[in-house]
């Protein structure tokens, strides 16, 4: 409309533009965007290493072990997702590993009481949703910085997860469904992965195509100006919360159909920085707004291939939480470098 | 005026630069082309240019901030090459930046020797550090807690407190990028009176602004920049705004705009006795359709406060706030959005847009609701929304997907206003609109207020600058400690009165005469 | 402000505690209070089965059980810490399942010093320190290691015979004897473990490391479990991959490891009885106090002895597991 | 809130060993064994090992960063320091070995956070599980050996009273709370956390500052880790790991603020204090280990509450009033 009411002014902005405008611009060739593409680079890592450990690993190059890395990748890749969302917003949550212990004996204990698996999933779901908000309301409501919010979640959802189990594993009562959920497979792909891949997808579609997932991106990067935009930032920041232990109370839940059993100490605390690793691993930035659902799948499944290749080639056990953490460091020391090379602001 | 040379800044040229300053690797981008820069003791020099003209970029080359990649640099004769920025306030130069270089959580003294704490053998000097900073204080005419954290205290003060700094620093170059941006009239008034006291003890003074008047209160000379190139400096005496206008935009704009007046229509915003919270006395105002109504008022004369308060992004201690004859008083912000009212906050950085999203989401976070089935958002209905602002508000930008950071401050300003245009908004609340926005874009801006009015849409604008306010405003309402002091139409309004109603110690005889009744 | 926050802090969250401890259990009646130590009855059916043996012959022979669970793998120092609250509440006598033979020995020295005797249970203390127990009365999980795998050498009398190994968390002290043990037995045979991971006392752990394992080894024979807690996991391993004809043994003789081998699930179980553990030790640890065991009087090492439960065996098992 | 350069230190000791010295009686009213000698120096004995690494906690989240690896050093130490002692080294030089590999560690984590800029978090959780592997393998090797009795009774025993532990701890305090408040490092530690921006355009040697505080952090939880080794007698490889969250636990406690700028030392051994004597209450009355995790976790919350978020808290409650007094009025 000032166009049309003022050309003079149209005119008069383009005189310093073309100026303006090179400068701000940069030479981008096709190479460089992708190279530049943080997920496209991870891509490459991944199958780099797959590429090493194919000549280097033993037994790991077969059909059925990537099958295998990737069933075992797709629990912490549903976490992950979670956490991402939590990540995206500027904020953390410790509380994941716990919850998985929470969920998985909410699951069977639901399951013994009423023998009805879609109840009992529903339960265990409804448990993480729950303790999510709790998070998200003590975060944004009471303002308790989402890390000790969430490391009081902790202690608080292991202690509720002892008390519901009385301290004991629990047998999960036989269900086909519940033991094809981990057996199945279809087009020689484990119903898991598919879980995860569906998980994934709506994850994907939410974060890139709907105004809430923009809004996430907007309040993670700049809460003030989302708000004064009229983004519903506290909305935004509790559904985060929420969605990040629905999703790992989802991992907990699939997790349980592998081994069959209900166990209060499944996760853990090193589930929780498993998870956030996988996230970090997968390009995720903890300071908001940057962090992509495929970049955290492959983190997810990075992490999951090294775990494999430990085993394969027989490491000491010891020596496990000692090659975890060197990677992890190797991990952050590339990519800084690689931003550092491209230039990005970090 | 002949003193000595303090400052030689030759052909300076400035690549493209990433987090350690260095160039760019292959860029070709030249922030700085060619700019020269001399500094005399005993001056004032201004130094001006549109946004993006370079004129930060040049002032972060002096300080230090910034390696440079060609020209030549004199400080005191001799050439610097690469430096640190405590190396080059150890030769004298202090720059008071935009935003303030000072630690909030930490108290005025701490804040003025940081970096440069005074020691007794190994040990800070506590007593000797807090005598200074109250000498330096004292000296400024103004008194401010020295143990206060910084985060308590007013923009004016904490950049007093630079100033302060600055001085006890006995530094010989003061570089001030745009001083006054964010003061009052009244406060900007106090600080030339300081800036003339330093040039007489033999200071050289840079003095970046927008403000062409203040130039020609402030500066001996003025060098210009354009698209970072020097176009010439000036005896500041010998010059005339126009001839400084058109060496910045190389052609030639009024001085003054001249808007076309409508005639307004019935209320459609009206605040009852509104006490924003933290305090202040009750405010009522009313804003007609068509109407472009001024606030007026030195800062943190509760301006910001009312505004805030009207559009609900702070909740309200008292009153009534009424869109359209409806109470919305109890309604949460995002309510009150979507009922028609717009918000444009002072600060545009960190309130106005998101600089690491691109243009596009800038633009469309608040039409996101509405552009797709459900809670989709169709990119192809976004983009061609986003599109058609860019358009539509001239923004110079490659393309819509470019991150805000890359935009300049008028661009950038131009987004923070256009998510508001997808859709006819009823009642726009501007916040300094055209704080360090450049000419040209400032008249933009202006033509988007008017347009505005003309389909019937009402405009609060906040202004600090008595001339803009003046010619757009169809009323002004002027507040003063936190009160409406007077409403103001727009035939009685002149600098003069306006400035009389906003100084705190006019009595109500002035007000009765400004106002003429 | 934070001033005041801190004060405030620590007054308000002590009368919170105050106000949520239960009614002092210790409260200073007659009936002698023994004190229980233990790293975790939380998933470790084995720690569980020998606390609430113990705990019911106390409470049989008149008396009352302060447990104190450290808490888990990690937690040495609480332990620790845990002994010395028990000896500051002077109960009358102190059973303990140390998870590091040596961390606990100060906690003990202050234990003798205050008169409190000490029963071990299930795992020894550093040698030399003879001094500051009663009794232990325990298994010795090398040999229940080696006995297992023995038994699984000499059965399949296989010298390729491919087996691996699950191993416990790696740090505990439980879980690196059976690991010697298995090894020791392994070798008498002339066999190395074609491979060994640790499952972390952790069935989701113990699922992983079992199915990478399968990838490796896809003609597997035989798995060695560090646990029954593990059992599960492996299992689902073993029938994911349709490998149902690998012969699994583990150590524990908890429910699941019988039942296992009842239903043909388990080739071999190795059981050590806890709850003659724990019940032996509270019957000492009751008649130290009421004066009818004299202290000193008892032998330094109890073995309990360890069975190693095949089918033939497996139904009187069964009414023994836990 | 606080004024950190100006605030009366004495004032504030007193004030929090006042409010300690009341819980103390209060809960002595209730808990039996709680309010003797024995018991309380033994409650602080505890707390004295963990709040040297809350120290070190203390000064990294001043930086706005955090040591995750601390609790893994704290184990490698110990094991490292036992192993040398039963190859014959003695005890003293193995101490000193154990405090170099602290050292090392902490610069590990200085060069990745100050100089490659990574994510502390995420950083300090690798060197976290390099230091803990690194510790199960060592152990792995030599087994369990015991350190000598003259160095085990240097964790145990008390002088007067006061366990020895406690005065070092004591002394740490001091000498950081002094060194803090007297040199320019304390000022440019929290300017670092409070606007790492401003402080590196002020001069602030940032990368070096931000780097120290690991520094420092590392050989702090080193030498907790050579206490707690001492206290146990013996280096079990897994015994440091729940002090990582054990120090942010105090510190938080203690209200240091998490992103940066603000916070005291003697706060956070406050914390640790506090942490331990609620332990040792709930053990005395036999609490269930996971009722015990749920207090410790209620606990880090409330007193976020109460120490950080006070102010804020009586925002919100105004502003919900208000709101709710205009619907009333609508």
């Amino acid at each position: 409309m000032s166009t049309s009411s003022a050309p003079a002014t149209g005119g008069s902005m383009t005189s310093p533009q073309p100026a303006a405008t090179e400068r701000r611009g940069r030479a981008a060739g096709t190479w460089d965007r992708i190279s530049r593409n943080p997920t496209l680079g991870l891509l490459a890592l991944l199958l780099v290493m797959w590429a090493l450990a194919w000549i280097l690993v033993p037994k790991f190059g077969s059909v059925d072990n990537i099958r295998t890395v990737l069933r075992q990748a797709s629990d912490l890749g549903v976490a992950a997702i979670g956490i991402l969302f939590v990540l995206l917003i500027g904020g953390i949550d410790l509380s994941v590993g716990a919850l998985y212990g929470l969920s998985s004996v909410v699951l069977v204990t639901v399951m013994i009481q009423t023998g009805s698996l879609p109840l009992a999933i529903a339960a265990a779901l409804g448990a993480g949703v729950l303790f999510g908000l709790l998070n998200g309301v003590l975060v944004q409501w009471v303002r308790i910085p989402a890390f000790i919010t969430t490391l009081g979640g902790f202690y608080i959802a292991y202690a509720l997860a002892q008390m519901i189990s009385a301290g004991s594993m629990l047998s999960m009562p036989a269900d086909d469904l519940f033991v094809g959920l981990q057996t199945g497979l279809l087009l020689g792909i484990p119903y898991l992965v598919i879980l995860a891949a569906i998980v994934a997808a709506i994850a994907w579609v939410v974060l890139n195509h709907t105004t809430f997932g923009r809004s996430v991106v907007a309040v993670g990067y700049n809460r003030v100006t989302a708000g004064l935009s009229g983004v519903r930032v506290p909305r935004i920041v509790i559904t985060c919360f929420a969605i990040c232990s629905g999703m790992a109370a989802l991992a907990a839940v699939m997790l349980t159909s592998r081994v069959q059993i209900g166990v209060p100490t499944l996760g853990g605390f090193n589930a929780t920085f498993e998870t956030i690793t996988a996230a970090v691993v997968g390009g995720t930035s903890l300071f908001g707004g940057r962090g992509t659902v495929v970049g955290v799948i492959i983190g997810a499944i990075i992490i999951r291939t090294i775990n494999n290749c430990i085993v394969l080639l027989n490491i000491p056990s010891q020596l496990y939480q000692a090659v975890m953490g060197l990677i992890i460091v190797v991990a952050l020391v590339v990519d800084a470098a690689r931003s550092r090379y491209l230039g990005e602001r970090t | 005026m002949s003193g000595p040379v303090l400052l030689d800044a030759q052909h300076i040229q400035k690549y493209a630069y990433d987090d350690e300053g260095r160039p760019i690797r292959g860029t070709d981008v030249l922030l700085l082309a060619d700019a020269s820069l001399e500094l005399i003791a005993g001056e004032v020099h201004a130094l001006v240019g549109e946004n993006g003209a370079g004129k930060t970029t040049l002032i972060k080359v002096i300080a230090g901030a910034l390696p440079y990649e060609g020209g030549s640099l004199h400080v005191a004769g001799s050439l610097r090459g690469e430096t640190t920025i405590s190396r080059v306030r150890s030769e004298g130069i202090a720059v008071i930046w935009q935003e303030f270089s000072l630690a909030p959580h930490l108290s005025v003294v701490e804040n003025m020797f940081l970096g440069r704490e005074l020691r007794r053998g190994r040990r800070l000097d506590k007593g000797e550090m807090r005598r200074q900073a109250a000498e330096a204080i004292a000296t400024l005419g103004v008194s401010i807690d020295l143990d206060s954290t910084v985060e308590r205290l007013s923009t004016s003060q904490q950049q007093l407190v630079e100033i302060a700094r600055a001085l006890n620093e006995r530094s010989r170059i003061l570089i001030l990028d745009e001083p006054t941006a964010s003061l009052s009239r009244f406060e900007t008034e106090r600080l030339f009176e300081l800036l003339r006291r330093l040039r007489s003890e033999g200071l050289g003074v840079i003095f970046v602004t927008h403000r062409l008047d203040e130039v020609f209160t402030i500066s001996d000379r003025v060098s210009i920049l354009k698209d970072g190139r020097s176009t010439g400096t000036l005896v500041t005496r010998a010059t005339t705004k126009d001839e400084i206008v058109e060496r910045m935009v190389g052609r030639h704009l009024d001085a003054v705009y001249q808007r076309h007046r409508t005639t307004p229509g019935e209320v459609v915003l009206e605040t009852r006795n509104v006490v924003p919270a933290g305090g202040g006395a009750p405010a009522s105002i009313t804003v007609h359709r068509g109407e472009i109504v001024g606030l007026a008022g030195l800062v943190g004369a509760g301006r910001t406060e009312l505004a805030r308060a009207i559009v609900g992004a702070d909740p309200v201690e008292s009153g009534a706030v009424l869109l359209d004859g409806m109470d919305v008083t109890g309604w949460a912000m995002r309510r009150r959005l979507d009922a028609g009212m717009a918000f444009v906050p002072e600060n545009r950085k960190d309130q106005g847009v998101i600089l690491p999203l691109p243009i596009l989401r800038n633009l469309a976070i608040t039409e996101w609701p509405r552009l797709g089935p459900g809670p989709l958002v169709v990119p192809r209905r976004e983009r061609g929304m986003a599109t058609a602002l860019v358009e539509e508000l001239s923004i110079v930008a490659r393309t819509v997907d470019q991150p805000a950071f890359t935009l300049s401050g008028g661009n950038q300003q131009r987004v923070a206003i256009g998510k508001w245009l997808a859709r006819d908004r009823v009642v726009y609340v501007l916040d300094e609109p055209t704080r360090g926005v450049d000419v040209s874009a400032r008249y933009a801006l202006y033509e988007l207020m008017e347009a505005i009015a003309a389909r019937g849409g009402a405009v609060l604008m906040i202004s600090s600058d008595l001339p803009e306010i003046i010619s757009m405003s169809d009323r002004i309402y002027v507040m003063r400690l936190g009160t409406i002091s007077a409403e103001v139409a727009r035939v009685d309004a002149t600098e003069q009165s306006i400035l009389t109603l906003m100084l705190p110690d006019t009595t109500a005889a002035d007000v009765s005469a400004a106002v003429g009744a | 402000m934070r001033r005041l926050g801190v004060s405030s802090a620590v007054i308000a969250a002590a009368a919170l505690v105050v106000a949520m401890v239960p009614a002092a259990a210790v409260a200073q009646d007659e009936a002698p209070v023994i004190g229980l130590s233990v790293k975790t009855i939380t998933n470790d059916p084995f720690q569980a089965a020998w606390v609430e043996a113990a705990t019911a012959k106390v409470e049989e022979l008149g008396g009352t059980v302060q447990l104190l669970v450290a808490g888990g793998q990690t937690a040495v120092a609480q332990q620790s810490s845990q002994l010395e609250d028990l000896v500051t509440q002077q109960v009358d006598g102190i059973i303990v399942s140390p998870m590091d033979g040596s961390a606990v020995l100060p906690a003990l020295q202050k234990a003798a010093d205050a008169g409190i005797p000490v029963f071990l249970v299930d795992q020894p203390i550093a040698a030399g320190n003879e001094a500051l127990y009663e009794t232990l009365i325990a298994t010795d999980n090398v040999k229940a290691g080696r006995d297992l795998a023995t038994y699984l050498v000499t059965t399949m009398n296989d010298p390729e015979l491919k087996v691996a190994i699950i191993e416990g968390a790696p740090g505990s002290v439980a879980g690196d004897d059976r690991l010697a043990g298995f090894n020791e037995g392994l070798a008498s045979g002339n066999i190395t473990p074609v491979a060994s991971a640790t499952g972390e006392w952790d069935n989701a752990k113990a699922l992983a490391a079992m199915e990478t394992i399968l990838q490796a080894n896809p003609d597997l024979q035989a798995v060695l479990s560090a646990s029954d807690v593990m059992v599960d996991g492996i299992l689902q391993a073993l029938a994911g991959a349709g490998k149902t004809d690998v012969k699994v043994l583990a150590i524990d003789g908890s429910t699941v490891g019988i039942q296992g081998v009842l239903d043909g699930k388990i080739m071999a179980d190795n059981t050590q009885d806890p709850m003659a553990m724990g019940s032996t030790a509270a019957e000492f640890a009751m008649g130290m106090a009421g004066g009818t065991v004299e202290p000193g009087s008892l032998e330094k090492y109890i073995d309990s002895g360890t069975v190693t439960v095949t089918l033939e065996n497996a139904e009187e098992a069964m009414a023994k597991a836990f | 809130m606080t004024r950190l350069p100006t605030d009366r230190p004495l004032v504030r000791a007193t004030a929090a060993a006042v409010a300690i010295v009341v819980a103390v009686l209060l809960v002595g009213q209730f808990v039996p064994y709680f309010a003797t000698t024995t018991n309380l120096s033994k409650v602080l004995l505890e707390a004295a090992i963990l709040s040297v690494a809350a120290f070190g906690m203390t000064l990294v989240l001043l930086t706005g960063g955090i040591d995750l690896s601390v609790g893994g050093v704290m184990s490698l130490v110990g094991v490292v320091e036992v192993s040398l002692v039963s190859s014959g080294v003695p005890w003293p030089a193995a101490v000193v070995v154990g405090l170099g590999i602290g050292l090392l560690l902490g610069t590990v984590n200085a060069v990745i956070v100050s100089r490659l800029k990574l994510p502390p978090f995420i950083a300090t959780f690798g060197t976290l599980g390099i230091a803990a592997g690194l510790a199960l393998y060592i152990a792995n090797v030599i087994g369990h050996p015991v350190f000598p009795p003259d160095f085990v009774s240097l964790g145990n025993d008390a002088v007067l009273g006061i366990p020895i532990t406690v005065m070092l701890a004591v002394a740490i305090l001091i000498v950081l709370e002094v060194v803090t408040r007297v040199t320019t490092w304390g000022v440019h530690l929290r300017a670092t956390g409070d606007n790492f921006a401003v402080a590196r355009l002020s001069g602030v040697p940032v990368a070096r500052v931000l780097g120290s505080a690991y520094v420092i952090s590392g050989l702090l939880a080193a030498t907790a880790g050579t206490m707690l080794a001492a206290r146990l007698g013996t280096a079990n490889p897994l015994q440091g790991e729940p002090y990582t969250l054990l120090a942010v636990a105090a510190c938080v406690i203690g209200g240091v603020d998490l992103f940066g700028g603000r916070g005291h030392l003697w706060a956070a051994g406050a914390g640790a204090v506090f942490l331990f004597a609620i332990r040792n209450i709930m053990n005395l009355q036999g609490v269930q280990p996971f009722m015990q995790d749920l207090v410790i976790g209620l606990l880090i919350i409330a007193a976020v509450l109460v120490t950080v978020q006070g102010p804020a808290l009586r925002d919100m409650a105004s502003d919900a009033l208000q709101r709710s007094r205009h619907r009333n009025a609508a």
